[in-house]
């Protein structure tokens, strides 16, 4: 074991977990403040319910031996999840690293159906869908699966956390239908600041996920801790100058989205391509996830906090783009090439389906027990109040108090 | 002259505007506020504590109209506010004895008669 | 008694409340509105979505006024409040029937006088 | 028909609302405002600038009632409203010409009479 | 002294010290809005009082030579603390991760006196009892004191820390009263976004708080980690599911509050526990913490933000069931039996009664000298207005600028 | 290459990055609500503009060889910038460490323009000041430049980022003019606590500014940490102290600014004096930066969020008294002597002269092709609106849906 890979290594994981929460305030800044608190927990309880999936049983599914699509249950139950070294760092560390991704993929998700899933199913959801969808994906990319063996890049996870959770986006944004108000009436980010600070803290916390995927402190470390900060600046750039050259104005909102975009796009690259290429990466990908931006508000498809766009589309142009940047020079396993660009779009179609079907499927299952929608009343409301009994902002005017029970 | 005052549901501000908008009502000021009538009470619960919110969200809708426009006022209001169930709110009329427009000093009708910039 | 009504731009607010100062008029609550009148809109994008906003940000100010004070009160809110271009507002006066003051329960002219406290 | 209009202290309303409740008045709007009355001005600063604050957080609770519930509302509002210390309000009485209830269309007293859902 | 170990201290005391503003934010969002300053500079006060006062004196209390209660002045004024190694890290690093830890601990008991307590005399008692009470208390369990020879397991500080701080936050509660409205009016939380921000900083900063407790980068230092996102995880499900089974609907305001109490309850038992245990203290600790709160809401007792129920009880659970839990094979000193439990309680209840009598006597002699409550008109007025002449949320309407002296 | 420098490095350009939408919070709560998004979007934008323009030249400008005032071009676009080692880090790391100084540096000048300034000529500014006075200064200070020679003390970069953007900051004030309501009308600030989110996450980057500056896991990183820990916090009891003493009140955001000022003081002496000092040096600096906001406030010059009393004052104080205090003993080149004040007193004077004249004279230039200042109209309606077509805090009431093209 080596002493530094363990703090990188704790670092990374603090970072990554931190995304989360980071989630929940991106997320929540852009929905109208009576689903804010709906928004947030969403993410929060992935924290919780995909969490302790992970850790019981997906970490089991991912990375123990099993065939080409699915671990074991080798160590289901965190059997044989030790102190022991898993490469230079203990097993245990190996396998929290990864419990963060798995959290943050699954409150993924939750962008496409805020403001109107019901709670419970949504929580039933992305338990089932961490260890259904999610772990096997892991095995087959990074746990010794098929796509491992086929040839595929996948730095930090374009593939398996964003292409994954963007297709489960699509389908679910699809299957329950639009918001109610969607396409008749201004739905406005109700809070932008809060957005700006989740990009802040997302961006921080990425460090963690794609230069932490080096799982040591070295050279192809530092390659992904700097690819991580070139490509979203110029996406910031980029996304600036075509706003500012489409509507006269940069928007505040575009900025922290344009950051979410070059931070996803440079992910399946980070440890495979020279910096230079970074930038370029981020500057690309900044044109096609703007424009399907544009194109869903105007459309009746309501992916409402736009993750296909942002995650889907970003994770996609980011894959291909690594067929063509990789370097070998630079640490990447073979160098950039058409070939590889193809093995890339085949990796990114297999993802998709595999997301899109299991996704459809174990949300129509779920949709047979209890409804997924909340009813017209409770949308209408908002799901603060229906679904928690809370509000984000209360003055307490008008709030008169219960007391149960006598007082002691 | 007089002054309508019309306590809304939120969500259909948008509705009620539309309507007014379509009998050239133009002139008006909107508020936030909370309302108690016959609506159901809602339970929140906060860490231990249990709350009853016995106000609900509304908007309220002043604006200061002739005599002749009063009862297409009423009507704008009442289709664009509509749903049916308890809560839909209420619409007060009462009388005004002078109204000036602040950016000329006009007074009267000819104060409640925007005029388009071009 | 009068009720005066008066809607202004939340950035005259501290002109207007300075002329009614030195007009003596003491008494008196803002809040804060939207307005919709002869305004030009504005649009806003957030992400894909544009949106056309109709409402401006408006102060409302109510004061209760004896009858011999009305002239004064409107007069100083037009100085106060006049920019020229259009958004400057409306002032509406009400008849008022009767006026309560919550800490004595003296009525009318009594009610609205405000003792300063020493 | 009456329009009573409330100005009173944040931390009272509930008080208010509690007499209000008592003596059966059920439909009400309220809305948060800021008043300037008798009341001593606050000073606050924020790095080297001092600033007065001269608007004092109140509630305005506005109510129509049908003429006979004027007096009883108007002494819930004091009982609920009354500190004795300079700050705690007024109420204004405004007559009403029509009121309308938004849900059904009916007028006038019928439409302040809350019907409870069952 | 090891390089490693010194990036990890150093990443340790930075997130140890982020989790004070994070404390500001977590209490801050759960009080009503005219007190929303107050409760904030509560917390970051300490950052000052608390710190300086650390450094000046508390720090040689607590780690130099003196009896088996409390440390002498060797190291007064910083004096002797330098470059030199204590153990792998430089002995003044070790001093600033010990500050940081006082500093939390002041400010944690301040949710128990917001939206009352004067700001004087709290400044005033925060920073006695920094040198009166906590550092004799760091002294009797890591300086080398009684409890350490006692055979008390403590790991990162759940007696020193959760349970002092609980303690004195009982005491407080009591002796100042409760608040105005207490049980008469509706007092809700104004901006829970806050606290929720506030829940997932200190979960990232708590990872230094543990994990750093291990003073290098080793299997410990892991260990800890790991255990420090999986305890929370499971108390933030099993909270979830409770309140869902008594209320039908999980809050966010239960989530962040879960959340911390998880993170309590594994501190005590951090590196010393397997993960499995973990997820068992985390999942266990949120029923006592719950149904504290739940009761302590229809009391009369008013502990404002609920200090005790999270941070005494969860404590207090978290060093019982590391009693039960510790495991040699995992790096704890003993494994856990019933003898181990009897120490855990008897060090608890030694703590309650140090913190407990002292921060009582503390608070006494502050009040012959000044008030340590707000008059019922500046309490009425808010905390913000009356203490500090300012307000957290403001529009400027109606301010009036009072130009002192003439103008440049 | 040593693995843990290569860790505090990652650890400490990421926590540098952080400081950037820490700034963006610190301040945007201190202006109205209408500029809260432009406020915010002038450090936001930073992250793009100011980032790109230093990897693909101002890097080059910096840090290849040149003359004694400025680098040459050997690095422009990356070139030559790669894995190889750097010190005992990766120069791509080395590289990317420095991004983010530069970006922070930028940002910084913003607050002495926000609420009237347009936003191009903003952004033209803040890129081309980055390649035409920025990097040149670090060349002189960092890069083997002039200054190096001369035997200027400046660990972190008093100099060379605070006094540099103040000095920007106080031209760019002067040369815009006064906001309109400026000693007209009370400005508040409109949500205190982001100023004091932006204080918590601005002290826990600084850690990576300043002990990261040590370039290595080692003793002299140590001391730069734990001097970053200790000055704040005599700052900031000093100023709560001193307000007291004037108005009778300590408030919120005097309390983040005394941090700000702290941290700002601390920079350039950080690794180079005892911890003792950096008490005395955080203490002492509180004094004239708040009599300098004080006085400030009550002038004509509308430096509108204080740059020059927070970092212009506060970063020469700190440059003066690192000649004092400085102490071979801890690490410094040289000890603190009357001579060595001298030396520090040129410096500044000389930096305030470059960045000055050459600043202004970009503002100029700028200004001959396009409008500096926003209309007296856009700056009444706000800056959001005008500048960028969105609001920080909304509704949605009265906004109607504008559907351009049909639907799909
Ligand atoms: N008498 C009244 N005075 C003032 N506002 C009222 C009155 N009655 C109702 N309102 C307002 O109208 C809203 C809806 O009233 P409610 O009586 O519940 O509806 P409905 O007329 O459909 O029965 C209330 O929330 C309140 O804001
Ligand atoms: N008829 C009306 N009733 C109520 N409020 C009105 C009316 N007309 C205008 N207002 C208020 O006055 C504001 C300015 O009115 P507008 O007609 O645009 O100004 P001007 O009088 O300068 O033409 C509006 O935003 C609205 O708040
Ligand atoms: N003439 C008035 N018109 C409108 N509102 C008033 C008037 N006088 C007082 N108010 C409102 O009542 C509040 C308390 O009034 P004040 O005169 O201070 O109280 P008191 O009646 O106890 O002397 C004020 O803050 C203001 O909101």
């Amino acid at each position: 074991m080596v002493a530094a890979d363990i703090v990188w290594m704790l670092v990374s994981s603090a970072l990554v977990l931190l995304m989360t929460p980071a989630l929940a305030f991106f997320y929540a800044g852009l929905v109208r403040s009576k689903n804010a608190l709906n928004t947030m927990m969403m993410s929060l309880c992935s924290l919780g319910f995909a969490g302790v999936a992970w850790a019981l049983l997906g970490y089991s599914l991912a990375f123990s031996d099993g065939n080409g699509v699915v671990g074991g249950l080798a160590h289901a139950g965190l059997m044989g999840v030790d102190l022991a070294a898993k490469g230079t760092i203990p097993h245990i560390l190996f396998m929290a690293y990864q419990a963060t991704f798995a959290i943050i993929t699954a409150a993924l998700i939750s962008g496409a159906i805020v403001e109107r899933m019901r709670f419970a199913p949504y929580l039933a959801f992305i338990t089932v869908w961490t260890l259904l969808v999610y772990a096997p994906m892991v095995h087959q990319v990074w746990g010794g699966g098929w796509l491992a063996s086929f040839g595929t890049l996948d730095y930090a996870g374009g593939t398996v956390v964003h292409i994954n959770a963007g297709a489960a986006a699509v389908v679910a944004a699809w299957w329950l239908g639009p918001r109610r108000d969607h396409g008749r009436k201004a739905m406005l980010p109700h809070h932008v600041p809060s957005t700006v600070l989740g990009a802040g803290l997302l961006w921080f916390g990425w460090f963690g996920f794609n230069a932490g995927s080096a799982l040591a402190a070295n050279n192809a470390a530092a390659l992904a801790f700097v690819n991580t900060l070139l490509a979203p600046m110029a996406t910031l750039v980029v996304w600036t100058l075509v706003e500012v050259a489409r509507t006269r104005r940069a928007t505040a909102v575009g900025a922290a989205t344009a950051i979410v975009v070059g931070l996803v796009a440079i992910t399946p690259a980070a440890g495979f391509v020279p910096p230079i290429a970074a930038l370029a990466i981020g500057a690309i990908a900044a044109l096609p996830s703007h424009f399907a931006l544009v194109w869903r508000a105007r459309s009746s498809f309501d992916d409402s906090l736009d993750v296909a766009a942002a995650h889907g589309l970003g994770g996609t142009v980011g894959a291909l783009l690594t067929g063509v940047f990789a370097s070998k020079a630079w640490g990447a396993p073979v160098d950039g090439s058409l070939g590889q660009v193809g093995i890339q779009a085949i990796s990114i179609a297999y993802t998709l389906a595999w997301s899109g079907a299991l996704s459809l499927g174990l949300l129509a299952l779920i949709g047979k027990l209890t409804p997924l929608r909340a009813s017209a009343r409770d949308e209408a409301l908002g799901m603060d109040v229906s679904q928690h009994g809370e509000e984000a902002y209360t003055t307490g005017e008008g709030a008169i108090l219960v007391i149960e029970g006598s007082k002691s | 002259m007089k002054m309508i005052v019309a306590i809304v549901r939120p969500e259909r501000l948008g509705d009620v505007l539309e309507a007014l908008y379509r009998a050239e009502v133009r002139g008006l000021t909107v508020s936030r506020v909370q309302g108690h009538g016959g609506e159901l009470e809602r339970v929140e619960t906060y860490r231990g504590t249990t709350v009853k919110v016995g106000l609900e969200e509304k908007m309220r809708i002043e604006i200061g109209v002739s005599d002749s426009f009063v009862e297409a006022t009423i009507k704008a209001i009442v289709e664009g506010g509509c749903t049916g169930e308890v809560g839909d709110g209420k619409v007060f009329v009462l009388p005004v004895e002078r109204v000036v427009r602040i950016r000329t000093g006009e007074t009267d009708t000819a104060a409640v008669t925007p005029i388009r910039p071009e």
